[in-house]
């Protein structure tokens, strides 16, 4: 008996009774808070993420770091104290938030027309409030609503996905914490899913180079299904704010 | 949805200056000076914690969730448990919070809340004590500010309150002592829970003086207003502490007619949270979503 | 009018605030009273028929450089647009802490303000008198040397000597009578004080 | 401040011996009645004395004022600096600021202080600059901030209220332009028993609750104008127990007022004699 457990039993079901190509459920909610810009909230499983966007405005604190052709795009990722299974001691400021800031800095200038605020400031704050695996696809995708609630141009929707290489054979997608857990490569895509290109793509662990290609291609096809999913919630927002105003109640 | 509400709240609405208005016994959303905002509060939020509730009085958003872990008592207190109050000031709230821009707010916050905890007649620590010496509970009650619309002590008072109430400690099984190692052994019933006393915790209430009269509850446009205000923290109808934010002074009469104020307050506060906590019905539907 | 020391402490009611009486330097008014702001000597100026009431604290006055003010400030570094300088004055009171400020090249001169160098007017560790312009960044004085009385007091030779003036636009080594370039201010002895130079110079050997 | 590396550290689990002799083996009740016996304390005081007060101003020569307080056994030392510009900051404001340093020297209570400022002594400091920054003429100082350190010595007691009275004269001293003189004072409850200025064990003791009703309540008033500056208080007390104390402890500030104003004229009239 191996002590490793199986990641996809033999009937094809994974831990928590998906198939190897199903996310798990996303509900999202735009427009939660009243100060700031745009304000996004995204569920993604159990991971639970809230994004707030200030700007674009006055660059902050030393002029020097404004741009003459394009805004600053300001990230600050933070975690609360109660949303890993013991207790963190710091909401942010350590090494991992650093990197998931410089991280998700890179996915979203990719896709904000940073070019449209020159001199200008734009910031961007995530804060996950439950951490059950794939936290950065989550932070991504709800900066991306909370970007289009703030009304910033970008040139498409920027979305991210987990992927994984189940029982050395099987791609799977949108990793659960449990699933982390146990081993296994984890490959995170970033990607402008409608023009098909990548922004960013990290991996953890390895597996055999000539796996790359399938795995990838479920990661982009997970960023593809969120953005549909995404799509939904935008455009019932935008129906339900534009009924209020008489412009938006075409159909 | 509960809403809570202390005070009617049917007042006509009038768009004047909050500082005339407020001689007038108006403020600018048509409250009364004694009147709150309407609040709602929801429990059991976050599923890692033992408790946790969240709170949104207007625009201020406060989510608190409570932690318990085993540590080792205060030598010079060996039959007390720990309590710890952490406050966390997001940026999502403004962007002035970003990096360590809270924490100055965040250390006034915790401050308050943990003097007003000290006391054994408003919450008995010896309740949390496992063994005498070297077992106890330590709680961290964790506060997160996502939203600030003013009268951040009121709400984050009320949040605690509530959560602390939806909080359920393990029940111990055994301990078995072996020399300095000690085996605590939970119970495995994950429903056998003991819940707090919190019939004593503490209200908050803040009282914020805007010309000669004293107004509870203020928005964050009446907060710039004001020059000083005095929290005062409501225990089962004693004061257990009373702290001044802002700058300003007080005469001594205004002071005690502030006391006084806040006091009554803080008792039909109480009275509707009690009343709201005990509507709140198991697995109703909570979050952001709604 | 004179009052032999009459000493006052903060908070210390010094009189009615009327049409005859109104609080100046050190004093502050509220409801109707004149108070006193710091711990010192009261001291009474009647000007067109009216006492300003005023405080002065001997010696140990706590001041800030404001708009106008003329401070006497010590060059550090020079560049090609600007120096900065420290304060070390504020007119004849001695800073304990001094200020950081900026004199920039057009602020030198008053006239041909395209033609001025910076380094032919200044040089590093020269005792200049300058005034305060109209602040216009948080933490940043900026001083102007645009005057006939303002500018370069005090300076040292390549070879350490004092140097004394000879024109508007020069001055001269005491010692090996070299010429260097300076903005030269005109002092005037109500300007400034004989031992107050005094002092400063011993504080520029130092340096 | 610089850690001193050569010493050696007790281990972090040690404890002060203190915590097993007889005094700590009594139930607090029994610790509360020595401490006051038949409407006498410990140190001969009637409950509503205040300790005699020594204050005695330009005792740092490096700083721009400083001041000394002794208080009983409590040995206060502040100092203030001249204005500097605000670290860290680039927008302009038009009130001058007060940075307020409160901090127990490693020997001065019974266990020793680390020199890093622990949460107790923050929370001191918080409340020394909200006392202060309501009698310091801060427009006169527009985007500075002045320097406020407060150093106690020996800790017996009253400790921030002694620390908030000398720093009033340290400001005052120091020529920075003020409303009015502070003074602060401190009343400690157990029951019906008040303690003005309690010392040291009985501040520690008013804190836990043996009776029903207890705390600490500090005032801090200006005596010209009369306004309360900051009050603070812990426990757990009625609300007339409070504007009570409010009240008494208004007249033991009242009294102080006399003390310092001597030593400010004292200070005064020394400079003046200097030049």
């Amino acid at each position: 008996m191996s002590r490793k457990k199986e990641l996809i039993s033999n009937i094809g079901l994974r831990l928590d009774g998906r198939r190897a190509g199903e996310l798990r459920r996303i509900r999202c909610k735009l427009g939660v808070f009243s100060e700031p810009d745009g304000s996004a909230y995204i569920e993604q499983g159990l991971t639970k993420v809230l994004a707030a966007v200030y700007g674009p405005h006055q660059v902050r604190g030393g002029r020097s770091k404004a741009q003459h052709d394009s805004a600053i795009v300001n990230c600050q990722f933070s975690m609360a104290v109660f949303s890993t299974g013991e207790r963190k001691r710091r909401p942010r400021g350590d090494r991992k938030s650093t990197e998931m800031s410089i991280h998700l800095h890179q996915a979203l200038v990719a896709a904000i027309k940073v070019e449209l605020y020159p001199w200008t400031q734009i910031d961007v704050y995530v804060e996950v409030l439950h951490a059950d695996g794939g936290i950065y696809p989550a932070c991504v995708n709800a900066a991306t609503l909370a970007l289009i609630d703030a009304g910033i141009p970008l040139k498409e929707y920027v979305c991210a996905c987990t992927a994984s290489l189940a029982n050395d054979d099987i791609p799977m997608i949108d990793i659960s914490h449990q699933e982390e857990v146990m081993g296994g490569p984890t490959l995170t895509v970033a990607a402008l899913p409608m023009s098909k290109k990548v922004v960013l793509l990290e991996m953890s662990q390895r597996f055999h180079v000539d796996h790359l290609p399938k795995v990838l291609k479920t990661a982009l096809q997970g960023c593809v299904d969120i953005k549909n999913i995404l799509d939904v919630t935008v455009s019932n927002n935008v129906k339900e704010i534009g009924s209020s105003t008489r412009w938006g109640n075409m159909t | 949805m509960l809403i809570l509400s202390s005070e009617k709240t049917d007042n006509p609405a009038r768009i004047e200056r909050t500082y005339y208005l407020i001689s007038e016994n108006i403020r600018i959303d048509g409250r009364e000076r004694e009147d709150y905002r309407p609040m709602e509060i929801e429990t059991d939020v976050v599923s890692h914690a033992f408790g946790s509730s969240r709170l949104r009085l207007a625009n201020t958003d406060v989510l608190v969730a409570v932690k318990i872990e085993v540590d080792a008592p205060y030598p010079e207190r060996p039959l007390e448990g720990k309590l710890e109050f952490f406050v966390d000031c997001s940026a999502n709230a403004t962007p002035e919070f970003e990096g360590r821009g809270g924490e100055e707010l965040a250390v006034e916050l915790s401050n308050c809340l943990s003097s007003a905890y000290r006391s054994e007649e408003v919450f008995n620590l010896k309740k949390l004590c496992i063994m005498k010496g070297r077992k106890c509970w330590k709680l961290y009650v964790d506060i997160l500010l996502l939203e600030v619309g003013g009268n951040l002590f009121d709400a984050v008072s009320i949040a605690v309150k509530a959560a602390l109430w939806n909080t359920q400690i393990p029940k111990i099984k055994s301990i078995n002592v072996d020399g300095s190692n000690i085996d605590i052994q939970v119970c495995d019933d994950i429903f056998s829970c003991t819940k707090l006393d919190v019939t004593g915790a503490p209200l908050m209430v803040t009282v914020c003086k805007i010309g000669d009269k004293c107004i509870v509850d203020p928005n964050a446009a009446e907060e710039q207003c004001s020059v000083g205000a005095v929290v005062v923290a409501v225990s089962r109808g004693n004061i257990c502490t009373i702290s001044q934010t802002g700058t300003g002074s007080f005469h001594p009469d205004t002071f005690k007619s502030c006391l006084i104020l806040g006091i009554s307050v803080a008792q039909r506060l109480e009275d509707s949270l009690t009343e709201t906590l005990g509507e709140i019905k198991a697995n109703q539907d909570v979050g952001f979503l709604k | 009018m004179e009052k032999q020391n009459l000493i006052c402490l903060p908070g210390q009611r010094l009189s009615l605030c009327d049409k005859t009486h109104t609080s100046g330097k050190g004093t502050y008014d509220r409801r109707g009273y004149i108070y006193s702001n710091i711990s010192g000597i009261v001291d009474v100026v009647i000007k067109d028929g009216i006492k300003i009431l005023e405080v002065h604290s001997p010696g140990l006055q706590t001041i800030v450089p404001a708009q106008g003010d003329v401070v006497t400030a010590q060059i550090s570094i020079i560049t090609q647009q600007y120096c900065k300088c420290y304060i070390k004055c504020i007119g004849d009171k001695i800073l304990r802490r001094h200020f950081k400020a900026i004199l920039r090249r057009e602020d030198i001169k008053a006239t041909e303000k395209d033609k001025i160098d910076v380094y032919k007017s200044f040089k590093p560790g020269d005792i200049i008198l300058a005034r305060v312009l109209p602040i216009t960044e948080a933490h940043n004085y900026q001083l102007s040397t645009a005057e006939n009385e303002l500018g370069v007091a005090v300076a040292y030779s390549e070879h350490g000597h004092p140097m004394i003036p000879i024109s508007w636009t020069e001055m001269q080594c005491i010692k090996t009578y070299v010429k260097e370039p300076r903005k030269v201010a005109k002092l005037i002895p109500e300007n400034i004080h004989e031992d107050l130079i005094a002092r400063l110079s011993e504080t520029t050997t130092k340096v | 401040m610089p850690v001193d590396h050569k010493r050696i550290n007790a281990p972090e689990s040690a404890v002060p011996y203190k915590l097993f002799t007889k005094l700590n083996t009594e139930s607090l009740k029994e610790q509360y009645q020595k401490a006051i016996r038949d409407g006498i304390r410990v140190d001969g005081r009637k409950p509503s004395e205040h300790r005699k007060i020594f204050l005695k101003t330009g005792i740092v020569a490096h700083a721009k004022g400083s001041a000394y307080i002794e208080q009983g056994n409590t040995k206060v030392v502040t100092s203030v600096f001249d204005p500097r510009e605000i670290p860290n900051r680039t927008d302009y404001c038009l009130k001058g600021e007060i940075y307020c340093e409160f901090k127990f020297a490693p020997f001065s209570c019974p266990k020793r202080r680390l020199h890093q400022q622990d949460s107790q002594e923050k929370e001191c400091s918080a409340i020394m600059k909200k006392a202060l920054e309501a009698v310091v003429c801060r427009e006169e100082f527009p985007n500075f901030q002045v320097d406020v350190y407060a150093l106690v010595l020996h800790n017996d007691g009253s400790a921030l209220s002694a620390a908030v009275t000398a720093a009033g004269v340290a400001l005052a001293s120091a020529g920075i332009p003020m409303f009015d003189i502070i003074t602060s004072s401190t009343l400690a409850i157990q029951g019906e028993h008040s303690l003005f200025d309690p010392n040291f064990r009985e501040e520690l003791l008013s804190e836990i609750a043996i009776e029903k009703e207890h705390g600490v309540v500090i005032l801090c008033v200006t005596s010209t104008h009369q306004q309360i500056s900051h009050f603070h208080q812990t426990g757990n007390l009625q609300l007339n127990t409070i504007t009570q104390s409010i009240d008494t402890l208004h007249n033991t500030c009242k009294e102080i007022v006399p003390v310092v104003q001597k030593c400010l004229v004292k200070s005064v009239l020394s400079v003046i004699s200097e030049s």
